[in-house]
């Protein structure tokens, strides 16, 4: 175990993966000398020379797109996009090309290709640097959407992502990336899709969340047990798509209540999606109902205006006492 | 030796060899270093326009689905794809050029027939055939066409792109993404524009105001050629030195062919509404096939026999493909068969709710 | 009142506004001469001249980014993207641009764009030409997004899109378009957004829905009355963006049990926003876990597979007897 | 009379009037049309510069947020400014240029505090202003500025939509599209490329293999130029000759300014790591301010006077727009306020939600 940020254990999830697997390709907009705006690929066009780390021209629709040709001649390529909100040049690569390719050609092209993108808000970047649209690609059949929490989550999905035979759009909180510090597992670590991670028993509420949110949400059941005695189990979902219904579910079934965090917009945030599935697994065990705690309707706002739209754990712990119907 | 790409022209008149009316206009010792293809040249030709024109019927008798007719295009798909190397270079096709393929073997239209009827099985050719699957959306193809020559490259493996796509596919932005990427990694991709007059309603000068599509070569890195689309021996010359240049490792070239949709858009669609009367009966006396035809019976290379013989074997093969396509099952609910290697746990309670489904329906 | 197709009632609506108002300009791929490739913009080009009705470079991106300038230079712009998944090749314009134009500018450019698009199942289309992508817009603050159900409503949905001062997605249903056929009020006709309408009204479960799952819903709740004694209240929500929460709520209030029908795949398809806002709002006045009946999590299938596919009026019952507990 | 496009270059050495040392080196009868320009172009590359070096402190002070410098630029931007008309013709930047453009008046330099500051009211300029908001999304603004151009003809009111974009922007998808129908419909916009040799750490080989960004011009239907980006006056009356171009109603130019980009990219990014440093000295030998001012000195049309008074004017500019900026309020649920003419019933309940917690999280 090293005590690693997530951008490091980014990196060296990278280079270990470059080095097992001679087919791996880093593609992207300065990931090569410069390795990366938030140097997730530095050292790595040192080590593995500049056919394998590629600085790209910049067009994320081509830079997603060529994985489709690379993948099919047997690369196995790891896309970076600058910054989620610049997936939507590329949408109709990820979405309409990249997420079908397996499907399209019924089985004959596996798509083992990974896109890399920063999210998230908490840092007063311009604009379009910290959309969360994570739920618009859990809408596209064919994708798996990541969003790990911790350093040792990233390494060990991270690697999942690249080795998988399936295309993974893999979500970084950029407010992340150094302030997310924690024990990673030395050597090969693979988290599996799918598998939700319990960050925190508790018996009184469920609070779901992911990515730079469930620190957020620890927190919160932290106050919530020290202020008010409420015991709230924290879940990160680490994949969105595969969604680990059963372990909220299993959760909810014990608590009868649940708090779903998110940074997007409310209307149609996965958010939605969490709570649409609770209800429908769990309605007979729910004595609340649930709460989302999210994002408002309005676009990422300008940096003066951030601290009012991001969740923090005073919101997280008002959802938490709206579901336990403590009255703050 | 034979044709340079230096030698072509970008905008302007095209090259060609052959006039219209099939007599010689070009370099004599271009059109000799290909004539010996022509009569492989004229019975692809052959087999395509036979194929199209029975699709039609197919159509009308509900044996396919709406399509996109390869009628007067002819020349501009099989000239092309008789430079390339089956077993090496990728044709990466839009849904035009799909009878125009028998080149890379009688796969491709069974394939194609299965596409047709909305079998999922039509999306795709197995291995060891080079054909990419037909793509719809317009100019998605060109990335991937990139991403296959430069994987092509990564591990040394021979071999060149041929990407098509048409004029109006020129004006989406993954073209120019495309063209640049390539230039800027030198990846062997021959981009074949089949101008061809229209997008669906819209006429070249609604498209751009450029003078030629081929001038977008130079502006991206890469010669931009201008080639008589219709002209098959001066496609195939064209294409072959246009495979050359990449395959040598100069990087990728952009043709221009121009010739002219005789056809409607698709099935669905209506000409008459939009396609000026005098235009389309100028290109049909332009007809890629005629032309190519009344040379080869004068220089002794082509008769009835032959003309026989191929449309013959073009009726077979379509008979052959859509008898083997109909018998080709298909179950219910495939759908959730290649989504991911694994299916997730939501698609197989999905899928087992539409089996009980399907189940209940059929009791009914 | 005169009996109208959809596309009829399209046509006219078009003709109208633009009649009405000079500044509405009609842009889009083969809308002139070609009068659309469904025949929406038939005529208008010749009563209106080609500066109005523009046949556009075939090109989604600058189609419904040049809408940007044109509106904030005075016109009043309605676009046509050909087909709703075309428009992932325009979303970085459509989503990051056109919906936060009033946004990004505190108010001073309004965006009174609209940005027609068919969408949906049932026509044994291509690829991409079906999909139902409603629930990503949805998540875009700043778009309404529309979806009518009858020739009325797309008159009178349309006629407040393009005389509404914000950007509008209006999604016409491809099947819909001679299908659908029923009374349009003449002369001028508007239907307010975020107004949902009750199309059949009922007692015992309230059945939710847009666009031509409309028409679907009706006949399961007709089979389910003759067939099963059930009273299903049937509603459309006309609008996705603002959603009718109110009505919806007021329904499930009395009937207790909902059901929610759409064509996007499930996993974050808008019919979970429906369900997670109704359990918000109506927990303690539910009886039984509420039921989406939706397209599966796979892209939209080719022609042989579409009847599986698409959500018919059997599925649509089945889902109204689960609901209601009755098993079939 | 004055320049004619016809004479530029599309590849090659860019068109220059001036050598980096301040000599003559180009048409004299040009230069005198533009020479009189001279002081009034100085005086806004020393704003700029000035107002440059401000941000870097402002920055370390937290009193802006990260900004990207337009150090080494100055000429490409003033210059090109300078030929447009406040009057009837927009300029559509993207986020380097936003210190160049005193000519549309201190309204631009306010606007422009807010926006650094992360204000929401830095994102419009007043009626009247023609300067559309900064641009984050690369090559976004271009169909934009189509769109303008086009919407101005269409209500037959005069006036050329300058817009400017990257090297870098060059290769996205929406930088084609809107050269392309900007032809089609011959809009009224002069797209000025800032070739300044970098995007981010990407240098320019990495970004095309074309020969130069203005060869896109004639593949797009429209004249493409360069000229050196760093000599103020050969782009104030390279720019002159495009506006009256578009004016004219002949459509669209492309003009590439050949500059080099002096600072880090933003005060983010540290360029140690990618630019090599001989690269940077060659073009602080090329200095834009620099080679002006020689050149009117000698003239007698500049002295240390006017030197003064401009920076002095400039400090004065910074720290009024920067005061004024930080006195205007912003309440912190501002962001509900413009999503939509009328908000929705959801976003009204959200807004008493955040009002409620804001209310309490002061009371803690
Ligand atoms: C991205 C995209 N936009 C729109 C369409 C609808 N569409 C199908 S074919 C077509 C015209 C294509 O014209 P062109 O590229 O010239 O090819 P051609 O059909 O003439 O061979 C259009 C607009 C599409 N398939 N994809
Ligand atoms: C669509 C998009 N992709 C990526 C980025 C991230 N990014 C910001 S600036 C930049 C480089 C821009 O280079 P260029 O266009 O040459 O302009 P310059 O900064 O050199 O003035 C990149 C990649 C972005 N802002 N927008
Ligand atoms: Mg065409
Ligand atoms: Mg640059």
């Amino acid at each position: 175990m090293t005590v690693l940020t997530m951008v490091e254990a980014i990196r060296n999830c990278l280079h270990d993966e470059m080095a097992r697997d001679g087919r791996v390709v880093v593609l992207g907009q300065d990931v090569g000398a410069n390795g990366g705006v938030f140097r997730a690929t530095d050292g790595l066009q040192a080590a593995f020379g500049p056919e394998r780390v590629v600085d790209m021209p910049l067009a994320e629709a081509v830079i997603v797109g060529s994985c489709v040709g690379l993948a099919i001649e047997g690369a196995v390529p790891v896309a970076e996009v600058q910054f989620l909100g610049f997936a939507w040049q590329a949408m109709h690569q990820l979405c309409g090309q990249v997420a079908r390719l397996r499907y399209r050609s019924d089985g004959r092209f596996g798509a083992p290709i990974t896109i890399r993108a920063p999210f998230g808000g908490g840092v007063r970047t311009p604009e379009l640097h910290s959309e969360a649209l994570e739920s618009q690609f859990a809408n596209v059949p064919g994708l798996h959407v990541v969003a790990p929490a911790s350093a040792a989550d990233a390494k060990g999905l991270l690697a999942t992502a690249i080795r998988s035979p399936d295309p993974v759009l893999f979500l970084e909180p950029l407010r992340g990336y150094r302030l997310i510090r924690d024990e990673v597992p030395d050597g090969e670590h693979l988290v599996p899709f799918g598998v939700a991670r319990v960050v925190r028993p508790g018996r009184d509420v469920t609070v779901v969340a992911w990515s730079a949110q469930v620190e957020v949400c620890r927190r919160a059941a932290q106050r919530a047990y020290d202020e008010h005695g409420i015991d709230a189990e924290v879940i990160d979902l680490r994949t969105i798509v595969p969604f680990d219904a059963a372990t909220v579910a299993a959760s909810v079934a014990r608590t009868g209540r649940v708090v779903v965090v998110q940074e997007a917009p409310l209307t149609a945030g996965f958010a939605s999606e969490v709570v649409a599935t609770v209800v429908e697994e769990c309605f007979y065990d729910l004595e609340t109902p649930p709460v989302r705690v999210s994002g408002w309707d309005v676009p990422y706002p300008v940096g003066l205006l951030e601290d009012g739209y991001v969740p923090d754990d005073d919101r997280v712990l008002a959802g938490i006492l709206r579901a336990t119907e403590v009255t703050a | 030796m034979g044709l340079s790409l230096d030698d072509l022209p970008a905008v302007g008149e095209p090259f060609r060899l052959l006039a219209p009316d099939g007599s010689v206009v070009g370099p004599t010792a271009v059109l000799a270093e290909v004539l010996g293809r022509g009569p492989e040249l004229l019975a692809g030709m052959i087999a395509a326009r036979v194929a199209n024109r029975r699709l039609f019927s197919l159509q009308r008798q509900g044996r396919t689905g709406t399509f996109a007719p390869i009628e007067g295009e002819e020349a501009s798909v099989v000239g092309a794809v008789a430079a390339f190397e089956p077993a090496t270079d990728w044709i990466v096709p839009y849904y035009r050029e799909l009878l125009g393929l028998g080149r890379y073997g009688s796969e491709v239209l069974y394939r194609y027939a299965l596409y047709q009827r909305g079998h999922p099985g039509g999306g795709y050719l197995p291995e060891g055939v080079r054909v990419l699957f037909p793509q719809i959306s317009l100019a998605a193809q060109l990335p991937h066409a990139v991403g296959l020559a430069w994987g092509r490259r990564l591990r040394k493996a021979p071999g060149v792109v041929l990407a098509f796509c048409g004029d109006g596919a020129s004006s989406e932005g993954d073209f120019a993404e495309s063209l640049n990427l390539a230039g800027v990694r030198r990846a062997p991709v021959v981009f074949w524009l089949k101008n061809n007059g229209w997008a669906i309603s819209t006429p070249l000068a609604a498209q751009t105001a450029a003078p030629s599509f081929a001038a977008r070569g130079p502006a991206y890195g890469m010669p931009g050629v201008r080639v008589d689309g219709n002209d098959a021996l001066a496609v195939a010359a064209v294409a072959a030195a246009a495979r050359a240049h990449a395959a040598a490792g100069r990087g990728p070239v952009l043709v221009e062919a121009v010739t002219y949709r005789m056809g409607p858009h698709t099935t669905a669609d209506d000409p008459l509404r939009y396609v000026p009367a005098q235009e389309r009966a100028h290109w049909a006396a332009a007809d890629p096939i005629e032309r190519l035809r009344v040379l080869l019976v004068a220089a002794g290379r082509w008769d009835d026999t032959q003309q026989g013989e191929a449309e013959a074997a073009a009726d077979r093969a379509v008979d052959e493909a859509w008898t083997r396509a109909e018998a080709t099952p298909v179950s219910p609910d495939a759908f959730f068969d290649h989504v991911y290697a694994e299916p997730t746990l939501r698609q197989r309670r999905q899928r087992e709710e539409l089996r009980r489904h399907l189940t209940a329906r059929a009791a009914q």
